[in-house]
């Protein structure tokens, strides 16, 4: 295995510059910060929960959550921890420090000082600086990640990891493509292989930082040989730069059989790649996102699609399941309504923690299916960076080789046309330029046509947009009234 | 009516490009002319398209929560660069956290938009009310004012 | 096939005695009543319904519901039509007149009066009488079912039907054991004979009357042979004296694939049973009941149970789901909750409705195991009665051939022991008097000698003890601290 | 202290039986002499099985929601008929509809009940106050008055 590890001297280098760009960054020192880290509790660190639940074969429940100020966003995280029974505790970044807009965000903590309520939908972590992360982090007895959506992420890590964060979210393409619009590629991967790099120095100093590329993508109809491919791809980016505990992401589709094997596959195909690749002695674990699309605004509706995500998610056997909330589709949750969706969720996968492992034809069909459209575009990313995975993977996207449906981004050629079959599978109309071999194809087309003939109509344009609104007008596939 | 022109996009940081796939898709099946900026639009961008292809109204969406502060000072905007009359809409999850509807509806009038809308409200309605507004409105041409 | 419906003449005879027990009794006229059925559109027959959800695989909902007044009771009924969405209506029947003790029921309609809310856990509809019944099913517009629980129910079901309910709830059985503490069952079996045939010349002057043995029993770790058993006999009981339509049901017991192994073995061995005795041209259908046992306090996770058995109602392909509320635990339901049950049990079916049956190597375990057991009890209990299937019934619960745990009445044994196996399988620990092959006798002390070892302790009756707590407190086995 | 007699039953026309074979068993593994009614029992027959058997205590439950209805009295009929000491406890969902338990408590508290006990209430506590109130009343011997 060649080392495409980024030398410790180039990280440093450029670490000047990236502190610079906003005041809070002068409060970063790195041996303080692993001095730090180093009076973290085990029961704290994320990497050694994740390998506990894996060891036990417990899903462990985690939400999203992130408010303006300080101390609002401590009562909050204190709260999803004892009255949501949170076994992972999160720390969501604000949409403007995503987009290294400080300057936004600023006005936004003002503003919400003189509200008295929070008018950001996250936590503003850069403005905050390293003692306002430290006193979060401090605050709490859970494991704590920063969830975000950062293209260029350099500084929120600097920062957070020095604040006592465990484990970061993201990855130079999931935290691009469903997230951007003119990052172009080359660019957000070569920002997360500073963010990965710094990482693994936190690794190689002996303090572990839990890493997880962000499997829903869009949350939209995402075909899960595109999310695994894109998982897969920064789970080796991030095994590159010396991370070692890696949590690979995956939004439940709907339907039952596909959800289930698309865990299976991703566990399994991840390990198959990340050994193809030389890596050993890295600690990998699974995510399962509840329903990452549009939700109803009925509360008992949402906690219906809460629950049977949860049941998957135990279904699955994944080791950690994101919890939405009965607020979904009204607006960032209040810490109540957080609350509700873990413990409700909690209760599911506790419930179902005894139920064997589902194993049914059409579970072992769609692994099948899976596996072989993996393995359709994996080894051509691969091969199109001789040797450079990121490179691969901004040729693969630029090729269209790789494409997400209905991202933002103009780096995505956005060709391929995802829409679900007559079980509600999610299956591939249009490929677009993706490689899928042929039978693949026809076999995705085949679906689609039954589900046409069952519904009297032809595929078209109008079923996918039915199956976007289907879930939260009550149903999984759109069918025609 | 022949094809008005409408400018369509998501303001501020906001990512969320479903919806606006969407809304595109569904403006031009009802014959008007639309310009999609797309997601991470600027007020001043949203006001240059309007301008460059006299467009009769610009659609404003916000899903992220960071509407009311991505908002302000929309109309008056316009107004600095000559389009008193343009019809301005915004719709999505235009604030922070569950608010009862009216609530959001009054914040955004007063900000100036002629319509609010919420992720659930019937299309089809919002198209009829657009042509509608599109119509009542006084038909002088639209002319940039210096700023 | 013997010929054993009641002569008709002497259900006439025996009509005077019933209808005189109270004084509302004396507005039934029979002939008046089924020119009142016949005005009852088809859209709001039950029957109808149940033979149109099995036709389009559809899983209709239900939920539970009963006040004390009439207005009151209209309004919360309308309620759940349009705001829970119910397909099916209920009307829940208090406790008081479930135990023909109407002098209570009154005192308990004169206290609400006074109260402004109700102080009865139900409807007392023999109280309110058939004028009073026609409002409500008048009111409405979906097909209403009377739900009680009544040993005696012979002046009940004269009232309400001819009050306009097209389904009637119980059995000899089924309304006995689980419902009363001295009532000898040659007495129940007797008079829900009558109930019986009344429902089959009902049928027979062309107004259908479903009926439904009620399923669950004690609710409380009920093994499915047990469950099955009864509900095959009172399904018999009814067709004898001429019931067409007819709806079996089974309470949820926990473990996925024995809930739908034991939906679909209702099904297939009713169906055989039936035939066997020579009946066809019925119409059988199949209830799921969301969990019976004891529920958490808080909502979210009562939620979570709520959704979870909507998901196996469909999953195991079930025509009708009865359905939980977040209250349950706490006390009989508002409407406001009552419906909130509804929405996320429709919302979970809908959602579901497309997704393939599940048939793993557990499920076809279980239903050879279910299918084992029924046809340990059913032959040697129908043998007993030598042609006479109530007189065969009472002999097998004499016998202790059929027995039902945890359940007041003195006339089952009580002996039978179930508690769940590893995986959360309700497993047979005592049998008692109950004929299990000693191969399926086996079969259950190894399982549960299995979840022993798991758990480092001997099988004893504290299990038992954890496992009823178990779901309450968010596991389904109760696993020892 | 040696086993004292306690009288256990659910009140009125309830059947619910779990819980009640559950305390039944939970109360004679704590060295109770545990006379257990069943389901379905009147004042009157809680009331003939104290005095018959010396019992120190009742245990009433009710889960089925009447209750405030069967209960009514109970404490009046207790002292007609001599069981001025007895203690009295009652448990389970002990009125119709979800009510905040401090409101139960108060009604119930004031019908006569020394303590009243909500279905999630920790059975171990119950056994250990009843012991403790046992132990705090006064030792005459139960007699019965004409009524
Ligand atoms: C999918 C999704 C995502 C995807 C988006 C992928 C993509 N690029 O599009 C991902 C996962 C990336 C994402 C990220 C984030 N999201 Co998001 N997301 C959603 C979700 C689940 C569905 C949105 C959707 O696609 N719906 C389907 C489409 C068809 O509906 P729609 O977007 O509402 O648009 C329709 C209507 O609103 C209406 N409409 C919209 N605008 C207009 C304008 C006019 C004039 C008219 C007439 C109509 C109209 O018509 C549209 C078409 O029908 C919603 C919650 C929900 N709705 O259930 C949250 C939600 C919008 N997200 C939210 C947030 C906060 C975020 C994040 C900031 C992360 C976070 N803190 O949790 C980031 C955003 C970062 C950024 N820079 O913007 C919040 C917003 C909170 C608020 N307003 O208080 C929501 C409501 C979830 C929640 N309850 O917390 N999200
Ligand atoms: C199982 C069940 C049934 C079974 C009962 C089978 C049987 N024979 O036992 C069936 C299906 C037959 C049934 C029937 C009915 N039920 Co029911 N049933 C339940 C359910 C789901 C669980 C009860 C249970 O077994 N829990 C497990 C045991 C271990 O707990 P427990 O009963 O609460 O007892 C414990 C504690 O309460 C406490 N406790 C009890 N008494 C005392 C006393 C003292 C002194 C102390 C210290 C402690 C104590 O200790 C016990 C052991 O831990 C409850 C709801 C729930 N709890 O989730 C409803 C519930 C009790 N039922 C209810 C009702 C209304 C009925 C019906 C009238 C039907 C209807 N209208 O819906 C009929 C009753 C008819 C009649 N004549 O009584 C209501 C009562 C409503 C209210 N109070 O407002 C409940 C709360 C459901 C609801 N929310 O509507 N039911």
């Amino acid at each position: 295995m060649r080392d495409k590890k980024m030398p410790l001297a180039q990280l440093l280098a450029a670490r000047p510059a990236v502190l610079s760009s906003w005041p809070t960054g002068a409060e970063v020192d790195l041996d303080e910060a692993f001095a730090w880290q180093a009076k973290i509790p085990a029961a704290k660190r994320f990497s050694t929960a994740m390998r506990a639940a894996r060891d036990a074969r417990r899903v462990l429940t985690q939400p999203r959550a992130g408010v303006a100020l300080i101390d609002e966003h401590i009562r909050l995280l204190k709260y999803l921890e004892t009255e949501g029974e949170a076994d992972l505790l999160p720390t969501t970044i604000d949409a403007y420090t995503r987009q290294n807009r400080y300057e936004e965000a600023a006005r936004g903590i003002e503003k919400s000082v003189n509200a008295g309520t929070s008018l950001l939908n996250g936590f503003p972590a850069v403005n905050h600086g390293v003692a306002g992360c430290r006193r979060v982090t401090d605050a709490v007895s859970r494991p704590v990640q920063v969830r975000h959506g950062t293209p260029d992420a350099r500084l929120l890590a600097e920062i957070t990891l020095a604040g006592g964060f465990t484990s970061f979210e993201g990855g130079g393409i999931s935290y691009n493509i469903p997230y951007t619009k003119n990052v172009p590629l080359a660019k957000s991967l070569q920002d997360w292989k500073y963010v990965d790099r710094l990482c693994g120095l936190y690794e190689e100093r002996g303090f572990p930082i839990n890493r997880e590329p962000f499997g829903p993508l869009t949350g939209t109809l995402v075909p899960p040989c595109i999310g695994h491919a894109v998982a897969i791809l920064e789970g080796l980016l991030a095994l590159e730069q010396g991370v070692r505990s890696i949590t690979l992401g995956y939004g439940q589709g709907g339907n039952m059989a596909q959800d289930i094997a698309a865990i299976a596959t991703l566990r399994e195909l991840a390990d198959e790649y990340f050994q193809d690749a030389g890596f050993s002695g890295y600690e990998l674990s699974i995510v399962f996102h509840q329903w990452m699309g549009g939700f109803p605004e009925d509360e008992s509706r949402a906690f219906s699609i809460i629950c049977w995500g949860a049941a998957v998610a135990a279904l699955s056997g994944a080791d950690k399941v994101i919890v939405k909330t009965p607020h979904e589709a009204m607006g960032i949750p209040t810490k109540e309504a957080n609350a509700q969706g873990l413990r409700a969720s909690r209760q599911t996968v506790d419930m179902l923690a005894d139920q064997p492992r589902i194993e049914t034809p059409q579970v072992l069909r769609e692994k099948e299916i899976i596996r072989r459209e993996v393995d359709c575009l994996l080894p051509r990313v691969l091969a199109l960076g001789s040797g450079d995975t990121a490179a691969g993977a901004a040729a693969a996207f630029e090729a269209g080789i790789l494409d997400v449906p209905f991202a933002p981004s103009v780096h995505t050629r956005g060709k391929i046309l995802p829409m679900r079959d007559n079980e509600g599978c999610i299956r591939i109309f249009n490929p677009g330029a993706v490689p899928l071999d042929d039978d693949i194809a026809a076999l995705h087309r085949e679906k689609l046509a039954e589900r046409a003939r069952a519904e009297g109509r032809s595929v078209s344009f109008q079923m996918v947009t039915d199956d976007i609104y289907a879930v939260s007008k009550g149903r999984l596939v759109g069918r025609p009234r | 009516m022949n094809a008005p022109t409408i400018v369509l996009g998501v303001i501020g940081a906001d990512c969320h490009s479903v919806g606006n796939k969407i809304l595109d898709a569904f403006f031009n099946e009802k014959g008007f002319r639309v310009v999609n900026l797309g997601v991470m639009v600027s007020q001043d961008e949203f006001i240059d398209a309007a301008i460059e292809t006299g467009a009769a109204a610009i659609l404003v969406s916000s899903l992220y929560g960071h509407g009311e502060i991505d908002c302000e000072g929309f109309r008056g905007r316009c107004v600095e660069r000559g389009l008193e009359q343009i019809v301005l809409y915004v719709g999505g999850n235009l604030v922070v956290g569950k608010t009862p509807h009216e609530a959001v509806a009054e914040k955004f009038s007063a900000m100036g938009f002629d319509r609010v809308f919420f992720p659930n409200d019937d299309l089809e309605k919002a198209a009829r009310l657009l042509e509608e507004d599109i119509r009542a409105r006084p038909r002088e041409p639209v002319t940039e004012r210096p700023a």
